[in-house]
């Protein structure tokens, strides 16, 4: 989340700075949902729904190691592709509040 | 929404916390066009690079899902310009 | 969502009334989870899977429109049904907490 | 829940916080509602008014769905009352 | 929840011990979501969608009553399962943040 | 991430964020589990008792989503090492 980090100003000489601060929490909260879904999308995509045993086979194991890495690639195309839109005012902010 | 009966220090912490929910949303946003095209847009686990017809329909589908968005946003704003009293000072 | 300004109080001379910073706060957070949903179900209402270009098509933007119209309409019946079977006490606080 | 261990003023906080919590589980409610019927019983776009027989299924199951909550809700408090020491003073 | 409830320490003389406060939210927090998903989950399974009237029928009635008490043993089982497994790291955790 | 820019304080309140975030999405995987191979796994309600079909299937259900989780996580975190800065003092 490049986007995120850019904002990030220099901490004052004591106590908390609760800018910073707060912006650490959005980018931890943003990374752990990304995960998550992650999680999600990458077990309908490849994990069997015969639980037949508890182990992961060989298929699965291979088949969620390139999941992981083309969840992330759309993550970086998504993440451009709505930068050079400047697509930030699609989201709540876009009707009319 | 209605801020008249606000005073300056409300609608100034207000302004902070719509601003903050702005950034949510957009992260939210993203978030879920990630997962909305992912799903529909990648179904082969042969190899762990994106193939061109996948890259094309995750930037169609990314398009999309946002021109989509804005309309829904637009119309959502015209149909709750009275009943939600929408009036921004 | 008429039943939430409804508890709004008058302002007090200076400084932060919180309960009505935190009314506010809980009709935003709801309007957004509505228009959010609304941007999901008119998603899948409406626009087609196959992702061979960027822009909506004319009958997805007719239905769009409808869509939206309609959600709106659902949204205020269902309102009204709930609160005409007073029916506040079917959430979380049903199972006895 | 069990508060016997909570002082006046502590308790005097959870009732607030359980207040607002039930606040927000009656909106969640509502939405999922409005999500889950317009999903099933609204499907036909060639009008932006709802017909008569969506009308009518949106109420049966805004109907259903609550009874269904509560039902739901009284089972799980039955189920619980001994494990989660659901004793409220 | 009762690898939540071991942990509360006892109240100080007076004002607010926000530890305890905060594991008591999150365990209202917790039984919130259970009961959400659980209806939800219940819904599904038990509930049919021709909506041509507004009450639960019998078969229907039966079903609920059945399912929760079945989602309430897997919720038990599955709980039982993970701790067994020592597994709590291996939620958000587990990508080295 | 990359707290080297924070003083004592704000990675003291950080670390204690982080334990908190930790307990909650460790309760959110376990909620997932249930929903997910609940789903899957039950599907008969002529009783009100988990068959020992039913039982195994959640059992096993249960040791892969956590496989799966735990793999998922060992592959995010070798590709994010480098361009998410997860340098932790």
């Amino acid at each position: 989340m490049s986007f995120l980090g850019g904002a990030r100003s220099s901490a004052p000489a004591g106590g908390l700075n609760s800018d910073k601060i707060e912006m650490a929490i959005t980018e931890l909260d943003t990374i752990t949902d990304f995960f998550n879904r992650m999680v999600s999308s990458c077990h309908t995509k490849c994990v069997g729904t015969r639980y037949t045993e508890g182990d992961l086979n060989k298929a699965e194991m291979v088949c969620i190691d390139r999941c992981v890495a083309k969840y992330n690639e759309v993550q970086k195309k998504v993440g451009e592709k709505i930068q050079s839109r400047g697509a930030a005012s699609a989201g709540g902010g876009g009707f009319g509040l | 929404m209605d801020f008249s009966g606000f005073n300056g220090a409300e609608q100034a912490h207000m302004n902070k916390v719509i601003e903050k929910k702005q950034m949510q949303d957009f992260l939210k946003l993203y978030a879920n066009i990630v997962e909305k095209c992912f799903s529909t847009c990648c179904n082969d686990f042969t190899s762990k690079a994106l193939s061109s017809k996948e890259d094309a329909c995750v930037m169609n589908c990314t398009e999309k899902f946002l021109k989509h968005s804005e309309r829904v946003g637009s119309r959502f704003a015209e149909l709750n310009a009275g009943t939600l009293g929408c009036t921004r000072e």
